[in-house]
């Protein structure tokens, strides 16, 4: 197997190292020197939160995808502090665009980003064509399962995707036969990210999450993360978590700040609680086409606000947000 | 008579009627969706809508416009992740999957990286999403494509789905699931299959009013071109009603004279006294057609702006 | 590596062939072919479940463990029957023993059968130590992540334990080194079962299933399984169910049959409805002592009840049961 | 003044106090439950539980006598499975496990698999179950034995659960996780650690009243015997009082004077003419002392029936 020359893989070193490494055993050592078993409330704004936790040239991961139950409180407050050099998982949509566009990201593991029905993203085209932005490809499940991997504390995880794609050319991944029935079988290596970013449905003060609906990638992300930060529409109390323990998507010791962020996701969707802002998307759509509509938008809704609170305001306010809940499509 | 419908239209048509029933299939956004719930409304009732995010088994009474949207597991059987979702397509239990590409091959093999070369590429595509899963797992996939030379060519710039790769055997060798792979291609001007021995991309049937030149002339590799080719029908009246009608009677994804979108205006409230926020909808000129919420509670309130509102009286009501 | 004559992997095929087989190709096209997406009602009685779906000689798995949330009136029913030449999944363990008892298992893939603080299991040795069951040893966690590996349709998945365990030896399982760190890890085959049998807290009539409290390996198992029966406390409304999808651990498309089994548990205990019978265990572990009392057992409460209902009402009727629902320890 | 008391109360209270605060232990059956109930009580407030099949957190209202039963989740943080233990614990998030066997070798590898060969077993074991995972992937390892020559082998019958293997670097070598492993064997007799670089077994100190021979007597191997060994200190009051008391206050591990059983009677309810199951609680006598459920349900007529129950009157009452 070759590898790409401006991937992920280091072949210099042997054995040969990833961005976002698979090295299970750093991994161990670092969760039991930073995480704390102590039940200690973590509640703390997204300022702090990011202040404290990301730093210039962290390996980020966001979940979930598209417009769908995203951090981006969290997002825009890594923006209006510019932490720089970033790497990112590229699955996250309007989270990893927003920093994109704001020339945050060095490099990138993507798997998709654009709109769906509205298309490609004019910021992911201007920072890869323009040679901004390194990239490894990777499949939707790739992704994923990387960070099962990752969650699951072992350097690599087989699979039966990615076979005879030119992506593996990207990204350094190698295939390997299987000595127990002779199938070919890709070997994902896993993937250790420095910050991990979650928006769920709720969470008590310590960090003990539950998430209402899909679960996307959020318990693989939360294991595969040595930081992380959980914004939540709702806190709650304890005991809320006590009563029904298996519906603990993401266990307190994993957590490292909780950001209470009602609406954290707009523009876009939670699940039974509130709708996407179709307009608002298609504004911002609308802007982001050419650099300078993206910078303006970064301006107007970003860099002049000062907080998640200033945000929604900005955005038509508590009354709009009223209305997205209305129009959310109940269990 | 004639019936009117647009290319858009006659591609969820063709689409839908390809299903088996009692099977799976993985919706992603657009025309996958509309196909999948015209097949369960007419064709195969018991098809299983997958959609990649997690949601399994929704009636998908309320159209989704995104694949991991709630309303993709509205009432689903099942709400999932994504590793799940994709393992389950591993273990062989999705049957059919949707793929769109940029550029595809003789073998079904498609490109959604780039256009030009990896490093310095002319146009970055979104990338492969889950299309390379499903181009991988599920048994049978139907790929949707614009007919043109540019996209039906010999070499891709990038594989990044395979198809049958280099054709015969070499997917099975490459070890990809035995006895999967691309089902059919359905674009604008035709429907096409694969050779069962070389695995290279056949005609099957024409669209209508398109010739057999028409397909070669806006296909960038050889065809396999059959003595007999049939022509498809065109959509029937009742599959457009219910696309229209019934699937996406907004016009969200059909652009259909009806369609509308979702506005926000603010409306003072005489009641009481203070000004709102209210979701309306918009036809395409503009005009009011409904009003969806108001942040305001109070019913009979809503009802006598909703009044105001759909007469556009709160313009002039700062 | 060494493999052991008498354990489940066979080199004189190349490549080698497992007891309880890794071949996910076989396993997809099986489940292509005899899996249903059909919203079809499929309950029926222990007695129909066994009937149609066990068979002589079949590769058969119990969910949970111990005397948690045990399937035991289809375990039962499998005695009445006299399923023969069976292979078991060594972890349940009232359900397993059981069946070694009648005699009805050829094979065991064994993690541990023993009745904690009451010891180890007479009948397990019995049957081992007098030749009659051939076995191979595995780790708790490696028979749980032999079945995720079928369960993710790969044919083995990468572990850290069981490195340096003469248990390699009796069952098959090879090592290898990771590409990417250099890490020695055990690589466990997929274990694809022909018979998974779970009981579950309530599930619909077409299959699909909920779980309270700890979830054991039931989604794994599931999901690894040619057939599957569920048993069930409670048969609800399919709309209980779609209220709140995220709350299926297993969808109705992987199950065959669904049991309706009030205390289908018994002796064990099912989380927050009810408890353990305590009494009825230790004159069961009196009896299983020797052989004569285990037969005893079994034609008490096995052979000479028909049914769920007879043996319900043999170990002391629905009074009792009663009474063990109250002395539960609830949510 | 001596206190008295057990050999197990001895065992509980020396691995009580081994652990370090703010860790997560995997917690079995029987002594381990009450060591860990002991050091949360008195020692490690913030030590959390974590036990094979998913309960995790779980403050232990209620002493567990299984490790999948409800009381290990009764107010958990977490109620998981299986496979997210085991990766939880294989990702470095478990610092204790205690482990048992049939056999130790000086390097602290474990048997408890078979006595004799595999192939024909003198003595079939119960298996590795998680002792095996718990061994390999813990941080730190705590090994309850009982102190006996033949238990104390140069060589195991069966290596099931991996210590040092050969010593020195050589678990490390097979791939186990760094710096983990086997940390205290407590016996019957003393404590017992390894030697840093050759990872031999070590005495550190004798149980109250043993001595450096008898130890020496009852291994089947050389131990490392350094030149000053300790001496443990006895349980204190407030230990066998707290695991007395607090923790197994019905008996159930403990083979105190209270212990008690559950049991079940029928009862002939003159008030509803209805024949009751009803669970009581015996002590080791087969006296009852306490009356736990009823099958009836009105209140009223419980505790009619309990007074009756506890004087016996059940017996002649058909």
């Amino acid at each position: 197997m070759k590898h790409h020359q401006e991937g992920p893989f280091d072949t210099s070193q042997d054995p040969p190292t990833f961005v976002g490494s698979p090295d299970v055993e750093v991994f161990r050592s670092y969760l039991r020197q930073h995480k704390s078993f102590d039940l200690k409330e973590k509640v703390m704004s997204e300022h702090e939160a990011v202040a404290r936790f990301v730093s210039d040239g962290d390996y980020i991961g966001f979940e979930l995808y598209g417009t769908v139950r995203c951090p981006m409180s969290i997002a825009r407050e890594i923006v209006r502090q510019r932490k720089k050099h970033l790497k990112v998982l590229g699955q996250g949509i309007l989270e990893v665009d927003l920093l994109l566009a704001a020339g945050l990201v060095d490099y990138m593991d993507i798997t998709y980003v654009g709109y769906e029905v509205y298309g490609v993203s004019p910021i992911l085209r201007r920072a890869v064509e323009q040679g901004k932005v390194r990239t490894a490809d990777w499949s939707n499940g790739a992704i994923a399962w990387r960070l099962k991997a990752a969650a699951m504390g072992v350097p690599f995880i087989p699979i039966r995707s990615m076979l005879g794609s030119e992506m593996l050319k990207t990204n350094g991944a190698v295939a390997m036969t299987d000595p127990y029935t002779g199938l070919e079988v890709v070997l994902l290596p896993a993937l250790v990210l420095d910050v991990g970013i979650i928006h769920v449905h709720r969470a008590d003060p310590y960090g003990n999450a539950q998430i209402d609906g899909i679960q996307g990638f959020a318990a693989e992300l939360a294991r595969a993360s040595k930081k992380l930060i959980i914004s939540a529409e709702e806190i709650v109390d304890p005991e809320e978590i006590r009563k029904y323990p298996e519906r603990t998507i993401i266990p307190y010791f994993l957590v490292d700040a909780v950001v209470h962020a009602p609406f954290g996701s707009h523009p876009g969707e939670m699940a039974y609680m509130y709708e996407r802002d179709e307009p608002h998307l298609k504004m911002y759509l609308q802007k982001i086409r050419t650099e300078e509509g993206a910078q303006e938008y970064l301006e107007e809704y970003v860099y002049s606000t000062a907080n998640h609170e200033e945000y929604i305001e900005k955005v038509g306010g508590w009354d709009r947000m009223k209305v997205l809940s209305k129009l959310a499509v109940k269990r | 008579m004639k019936r009117e419908y647009t290319p858009t239209e006659l591609l969820i048509c063709l689409a839908a009627r390809l299903f088996e029933d009692r099977t799976t299939a993985f919706i992603g956004t657009g025309i996958p969706m509309l196909a999948a719930a015209l097949a369960r409304k007419l064709y195969t009732p018991n098809l299983v809508p997958i959609f990649e995010f997690g949601g399994v088994g929704s009636p998908l009474e309320y159209l989704p416009r995104a694949v991991g949207e709630a309303r993709t597991f509205h009432r689903a059987i099942w709400a999932a992740g994504i590793c799940e979702i994709m393992e389950t397509s591993q273990r062989g239990l999705v049957e059919y999957g949707f793929l769109g590409a940029a550029q595809i091959d003789p073998y079904g093999n498609l490109n959604t990286t780039v256009i030009g070369s990896y490093d310095h590429p002319k146009v970055r595509l979104p990338g492969a999403g889950g299309g390379n899963d499903v181009g991988s797992l599920c048994w049978r996939t139907i790929i949707l494509m614009k007919h043109e030379k540019h996209r039906f060519v010999e070499r891709l710039d990038f594989l990044t789905t395979p198809g049958y790769l280099e054709g015969g055997d070499s997917r099975e060798k490459a070890g990809l699931p035995k006895g999967s792979g691309p089902y059919r291609v359905v674009t604008n001007l035709a429907v096409l299959g694969f050779d069962e021995k070389t695995k290279r991309m056949k005609l099957l049937s024409l669209n209508p009013g398109v010739t057999v030149e028409q397909v070669i002339e806006n296909t960038g590799f050889e065809l396999i071109i059959p003595d007999q080719v049939e022509v498809n029908d065109p959509p029937t009246e009742e599959e457009l009603r219910v696309l229209r009608e019934e699937i996406d009677p907004e016009g969200f994804y059909l652009e259909t004279v009806s369609g509308q979108a979702l506005d926000f205006v603010t409306f003072h409230c005489r009641k009481s006294r203070k000004t709102a926020t209210v979701a309306i909808q918009r036809d395409r000129t503009g005009r009011i057609v409904d009003v969806l919420a108001c942040s305001a509670t109070d019913q009979e309130c809503e009802q006598e702006c909703q009044e105001a509102i759909l007469k556009g009286m709160f313009k002039d009501n700062p």
